[in-house]
């Protein structure tokens, strides 16, 4: 680490300085509508929810688990909120509690069933995924539930801090939490060690279920958060919503896992990740390109990314 | 204490007393139950019956994760517990619920506080540093360290601790072990409890209080240290008498074998050697001599900076061997991380010890390789239920076994060892011996890397011992004892020639 | 002037209740109908749009004493396949693909499936100028031009023809084709000046493409005044996006499909103005044709299904929540009674 | 394994089991329409794609690598299969070879950048997976193409044996192939240490990198089969027909991988639970019943049958 500090730092940083340039090249070509502040406040203001799904994610994996039904959570969290909150009128702050207990619930089967029946939570968490998505069809019957109280929204978009949607404040509120809380906290440690080495966790006294089954509880809450943060900033519900975000936001874990800590998952890492992503799909819209070119940029640059950030490294083996 | 895993039962009513201040032995051969029913104190295994005080008062078993240390109780496990991609520091805390904040770790204060630990051990560690990055010698005395730290942090909650150290020293050269004996004493000193598993009959011998020996999970007695003799001690492990002689054929005079020239790596520098058919030469020296990269350069296992190795007529270059080459010349490599590189644990015996002779095999008969592999077990002597066991399901003795037959049954002509005795108790270890030996007698040589000295009294012709990656010295027939390879490790001025 | 004139006429022409006009002769459908059987196969029965229709043309069938089936599915060209097998493996006389099950997915199976003796109808697919894709037997069209028409014009009259557009399109769906020509047509025809962009957004990418696609376009073009997604359901990725660009007062949203959770939106004030069409007016005309064609009638390719503008000032007849079958009058009704002749 | 020989037979054929047991239970509400051999053979034919799919999955999966990237291969295939034959008037006998050879060279990119960059192959196959979704978009125009030569369909769908679309029996030779080459070849016991063990593999002679370059050569053949039988079945292509596939091939492939041979990813276990799943979304339809439980029984169903092996086999620890 030592001999090679600038290169460690190069490879911290690497993410950040391409998404610098990203944004440069951009600027150069259209100063006028990218490079301004109202333009970056709606990079930051429109993805907080997809940094809260990464954010989320970043837990189990961590701790060696996929939480594929995250995304689902979130769907069905959106639902339940406009269903409670538009339909039948329940007051938002009795709400909020019940829907983010929900998402804990969820996250506490997972990880009860991958950890009692020691099944890979791959297959856990897909399944209980698709049981949801049944459950959110249901309660929904398929409908997209619009009419949430504009209070919600309110508190979602409609006020901003130096002219950006107050979700974004939200997003980072919660990557500074999860960033002390791996980093600062014995739980942190715990998850580590659990999801590098399950035996070696175990024997350095680590109760490596309860870690797992905590991580699984946290990341159905991030979940719920996000479900939350999602209704309020379409103002409705859509059984279909979240499923989009599941690759996304892996892509921006693994990405994220090669910046800021590289080789672990770590929050800033993921929120830089999401946001080298947007920032370059907001500029291809920006200069006008046809929606296909979205996809070539974004499968292209996730793959360069790493390729670069190891190349920076020397290709050095990672665990994850 | 009786603990049963699916049919095998690994302990059998064990009843063991450690009083405080005293090194007790744990003993036994491989399998015999020592690592379970350490594991049964710290948790890990929940016991079927038995019962467990510390100071008098009853606890209760299973005892949560985690929990061991609040009573006092602190481990090195024989796999040492450290997470290879984790820094140092992140290692010595990992567990320590006694004493951090959950909920605000400071990491300067703890840097410091590692720093100042370390030094006390006069460990030559950073903090920072990734354990995947330190050698295996200062990872077992990170583990150590951390164990020994854990004890002493007890202490300030009364009672004096126990500290379990389960295997702790194959992984050190000698000096290392005194090291850790020192460690051991002081904290004996202080009223540390300490239970010392270990192959090493000297070992136990010159460290121990008193010993318990386990055979098939029962403990067969206990016995004290200043009262016992090793011939007492092995009989009552491996159940019969074991003769430990040096068993060295002699030698005809032939033309070398394998020769290498100039083979340079990480450590070594332009070392050359050569080995003839039937001979087993010995590689040794301190951590860090590069002994023990001879046997990976050689087979390819890492690619050398340079080096030739002609081998029976071929010239090999090491710089660009790959492992299918190194087989392809016949040369064979038992490496000694066993449970990374030597066998696949999910995968049956039958899959681990068949991988190298499927060659191109396109129609793959699994009957005729299952009862290959039968017989392989019953030559080697693998103790195991069947050829379609996992191989995680044998225990660390019949493991390496399991690797020497997969090697051995090519008739390789030319073959490396890396610690191959490595945990493997007195009885296996004259198993392993006859086995090399038969490769010998087929016209193969044998190099062996190993800071095992007793080892290679027992086994080389000739042994070279290296320094700072070349070679230092070179002891031949009636000069390989124990205390002459000793002797040229230690000393540092002696200069010989090799070759 | 006469464009912006032209525009309000036709919007008010689209802004009252609808009249019925019978798309054909009367018919003894009780009669006919007796022994034939017809399975409809939805785009995707999670769409609830596609979902209500089905459901409704099996409550008619019921009412006319015929076997009806639907084949529940989630929009998966696999399942439509396997339901066009079960169709043919179980003597159904009618196949309805409705509503977005596009026959271009499967021509084997269609081939198949006539050569076992069943009929193969398009429902709801395509505009009225477009030919019954993939050789099926009939196929019974929207007046998908004239939404396209109604969107264009919209705009044009809201803005006093300072239209600056930005219109969302999904190449893939067949009835995108009539509604551009409507929507390009209306603004050759009465707005040379207005501008559009038009952007094609694939089904599958809706929810990862809408939103940064509206936002980009909406700073590289501040002057933008509407977004015309062509189906409402892009609304949902539509609107945040306009709101975190912080644009709501300046950039409206006119749509089509008259989906109940947009007409709620209208009454929010997040969207302007919605076409829609009478889900339960859809699956009489939808059933009326597919029987036609079991009785030897003349086949119907115009359904005569009405569209209808709903606006803030007439967004109170649709219910709230909103009903997609609510705000058409129900003089059909009795139309189509007096059609198939099931008064007594 | 000896003594417990009977629990470990209900293990292995444990899925087959619950298979046959909903198979009867549909059949006894009806069996008029659900007893039919012309219904089972519209299940089986229809879903020879997944079958493929899951198939290629398991390839890399057993190698310990992902291939998220298979579903997009399919669809790039099946776009240029179509565009070549419909548009462009390229005899078939040039084309199959032609998208075949793109399979194998999408492979052999996801196997270059994840071995030479050592980059996790999750993160490569999802960027080359988005990536192949912008060019499928763009070459296709984001449009159904239709009009694919009828020789095609001819030798996909609707030549038929017993009933069954000829389709059926190439999923199940390549069933065969695969189960071949795992289990009777010097290659599979390759691909098995490369997943499960590889340095000791690398140490026995076996080429690691090769082996994993092979393995995702193979899985982009697979998707290319796959994409040219789903062209031959639907007679046309569309730009989202792989999205469909890839969650329940991943889920087919780790519930195959609970029976036949339990622990390993195998192709007979993929098979029995691709049908498993498919028979009970089919035995729903016919039944009649509303999407949302075709959602709730295929989530239920993947965790109660991953459940319930387990149970049967003591709730082992499983490597995968
Ligand atoms: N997790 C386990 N599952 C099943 N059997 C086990 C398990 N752990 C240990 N055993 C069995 O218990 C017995 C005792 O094993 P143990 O590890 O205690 O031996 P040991 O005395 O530590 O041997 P060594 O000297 O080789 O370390 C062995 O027969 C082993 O097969
Ligand atoms: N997972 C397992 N399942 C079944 N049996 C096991 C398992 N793990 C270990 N064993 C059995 O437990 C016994 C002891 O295993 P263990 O690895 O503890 O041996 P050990 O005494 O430490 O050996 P060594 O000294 O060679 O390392 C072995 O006989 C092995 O067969
Ligand atoms: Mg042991
Ligand atoms: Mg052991």
């Amino acid at each position: 680490m030592r001999q090679s500090d600038l290169t460690y730092q190069l490879e911290r940083f690497g993410l950040l300085f391409v998404w610098l340039a990203f944004i440069a090249l951009f600027g150069a070509m259209r100063p006028d509508t990218f490079l301004t502040w109202s333009n970056f406040s709606t990079i930051f203001g429109s993805e907080a929810v997809l940094v809260i799904v990464t954010l989320g994610l970043i837990i189990p994996l961590t701790a060696g688990d996929f939480d594929l039904s995250i995304a689902q959570v979130l769907t069905l969290v959106s639902m339940t909120t406009a269903i409670l909150d538009a339909r039948l009128d329940v007051p938002l702050v009795l709400v909020i509690p019940l829907v983010l207990a929900l998402g804990a619930l969820i996250g506490l089967i997972n990880g009860a069933i991958t950890l009692y029946f020691r099944v890979h939570s791959l297959i856990v968490t897909l399944g209980v995924g698709t049981f949801l998505h049944g459950i959110t069809l249901w309660i929904g019957n398929s409908q997209t539930i619009s009419g949430v109280s504009p209070m919600l929204m309110e508190w979602v978009i409609i006020q901003r801090f130096w002219g950006i949607p107050i979700a974004f404040y939200y997003a980072m509120l919660l990557a500074v939490l999860i960033w002390y809380m791996l980093s600062y906290t014995a739980f942190g440690q715990q998850l580590l060690f659990t999801g590098r080495g399950r035996e070696v966790g175990r024997l350095t006294g680590v109760a490596v279920g309860r870690v797992r089954l905590a991580a699984f509880v946290l990341s159905g809450i991030m979940g719920a958060i996000a479900g939350i943060l999602y209704t309020g900033t379409t103002g409705s519900a859509n059984p279909s919503s979240g499923t989009f975000l599941l690759l996304p936001a892996f892509a921006a874990a693994f990405l994220g896992a090669t910046c800021i800590k590289p080789g672990r998952f770590n929050p800033w890492g993921s929120v830089i990740a999401v946001y080298f992503l947007v920032t370059g799909i907001n500029g291809l819209s920006v200069l006008g390109f046809r929606t296909f070119v979205q996809d070539l940029f974004y499968g292209g640059a996730l793959v360069l990314a790493v390729m670069v950030s190891q190349l920076v490294s020397g290709r050095k083996e990672r665990g994850l | 204490m009786t603990k049963t895993f699916g049919g095998v039962q690994a302990l059998n009513n064990v009843a063991l007393s450690i009083q405080p201040g005293e090194v007790h032995g744990l003993l036994g051969t491989n399998g015999s139950g020592k690592s379970t029913l350490i594991k049964v104190l710290s948790g890990f295994h929940a016991p079927d019956a038995g019962s467990l005080e510390i100071d008098g008062r009853p606890v209760t078993l299973p005892m949560p994760l985690g929990r061991s240390e609040a009573h006092g109780l602190a481990f090195v496990h024989q796999n040492l517990g450290l997470l290879y991609e984790a820094s140092v520091l992140e290692n010595l805390i990992a567990g320590d619920h006694e004493r951090l904040n959950p909920w605000r770790i400071n990491w300067r204060a703890e840097a410091e506080r590692a720093r100042v630990l370390l030094a006390e051990y006069e460990l030559d560690l950073m903090p920072d540093q990734i354990v995947a990055d330190l050698s295996p010698v200062q990872r077992a005395q990170l583990a150590i360290v951390r164990a020994a730290d854990r004890v002493r942090e007890h202490r300030h909650y009364g009672a004096p601790g126990v500290l379990v150290l389960d295997e702790p020293t194959p992984f050190l050269p000698e000096e290392d072990v005194a090291k850790l004996f020192a460690i051991m004493r002081r904290l004996k000193e202080s009223g540390v409890a300490i239970i010392f598993v270990s192959h090493d009959i000297d070992e136990v011998l010159e460290v121990t209080d008193r010993s318990t020996v386990l055979r098939d999970g029962k403990a067969i007695g206990t016995y004290y240290t200043a009262s016992t003799d090793r011939e007492t001690l092995v009989h009552a492990i491996v159940g019969r008498a074991v003769s430990v002689d040096r068993r060295v054929s002699t030698l005809s005079e032939s033309r070398p074998i394998a020769t290498i020239t100039r083979l340079s790596g990480k450590i070594l520098r332009d070392v050359s050697l050569s080995v003839r058919p039937g001979e087993i030469l010995g590689l040794t020296g301190l951590i860090g001599s590069g002994h023990d990269e001879v046997p990976m350069l050689l087979s390819g296992a890492v690619q050398a900076v340079s080096g030739d190795l002609m081998l029976d007529g071929c010239s090999l270059d090491l710089t660009q061997l790959r492992p299918a080459d190194a087989i392809a010349a016949r040369i064979a490599f038992i490496p000694a991380d066993r449970q990374r590189l030597g066998i696949a644990p999910e995968l049956t015996l039958t899959e681990n010890a068949m991988l190298p002779i499927l060659g191109h095999g396109a129609w793959l008969n699994h009957e005729k390789l299952r009862r290959a592999t039968a017989e392989l077990m019953k030559r080697f002597t693998v103790k195991a239920d069947n050829p379609g066991q996992a191989a995680s399901e044998l225990s660390g003795g019949n493991q390496q076994k399991l690797v020497l037959g997969k090697w051995l049954q090519l008739g390789p002509q030319l073959v490396l060892l890396d610690e191959p005795t490595q945990g493997i108790d007195v009885g296996a270890r004259q198993e392993i011996y006859d086995r090399v030996a038969e490769a010998c007698a087929r016209g193969g040589a044998v190099i062996c890397a190993t800071s095992e000295f007793e080892q290679l009294e027992t086994i080389a012709h000739r042994v070279l011992v290296f320094e700072r990656g070349r070679i230092k010295a070179e002891l031949k027939g009636d000069d390989v004892t124990k205390a002459s390879i000793a002797q040229a490790c230690y000393e540092g001025a002696q200069t010989h020639a090799a070759e | 002037q006469d464009g912006i004139a032209n525009a309000q006429a036709n919007i008010a022409a689209y802004s009252g209740i609808p009249e019925f006009v019978a798309p054909g002769v009367p018919f003894d459908a009780k009669a006919c109908m007796a022994d034939k059987s017809i399975l409809t196969i939805p785009a995707s029965s999670a769409i609830p749009f596609i979902k209500v229709i089905a459901d409704h043309k099996g409550q008619l069938a019921e009412g006319l004493g015929f076997k009806h089936e639907q084949w529940e599915n989630q929009g998966n060209p696999t399942q439509w396949i396997q339901g066009m097998e079960y169709a043919a493996n179980n003597g159904f006389d009618v196949i309805s693909l409705l509503a977005g099950a596009d026959p271009r997915f499967f021509e084997p199976q269609v081939k198949a499936a006539q050569e076992k003796g069943v009929k193969v109808v398009t429902s709801h697919l395509t505009g009225l100028e477009i030919d019954a894709p993939a050789g099926v037997d009939s196929n019974t069209a929207i007046d998908y031009k004239q939404a396209g028409k109604l969107m264009a014009d919209w705009t044009i009259a809201q803005t006093g023809g300072k239209t600056n557009a930005l219109i969302l399109v999904s190449n893939e769906a067949l009835s995108t084709d009539s509604l551009t020509d409507g929507l390009t047509e209306a603004f050759g025809a009465n707005c040379p000046d207005c501008q559009y962009e038009i952007v094609n957004v694939p089904i599958v990418d809706w929810a990862t493409k809408i939103q940064p696609t509206v936002q980009g376009k909406l700073q590289a073009n501040a002057d933008l005044n509407y977004v015309i997604p062509i189906y409402d359901s892009m609304s949902t990725f539509v609107t945040p996006a306009i709101a975190i660009a912080g644009k709501r007062d300046s950039v409206k949203v006119a749509t089509f499909n008259g989906t109940p959770f947009v007409l709620d939106l209208i009454r929010d004030g997040t969207v302007e103005m919605d076409i829609g069409e009478n889900l339960d007016w859809i699956a009489h005309a939808m059933l009326d044709a597919e029987m036609r064609l079991l009785c030897d009638q003349e086949p119907i390719t115009d359904s005569k299904v009405p569209l209808r503008v709903f606006t803030a000032d007439n967004i109170a007849e649709v219910g709230n929540p909103a009903d997609a079958a609510m705000g058409y009058g129900d003089a059909y009704v009795q139309g189509y009674r007096d059609l198939w002749m099931t008064n007594e």
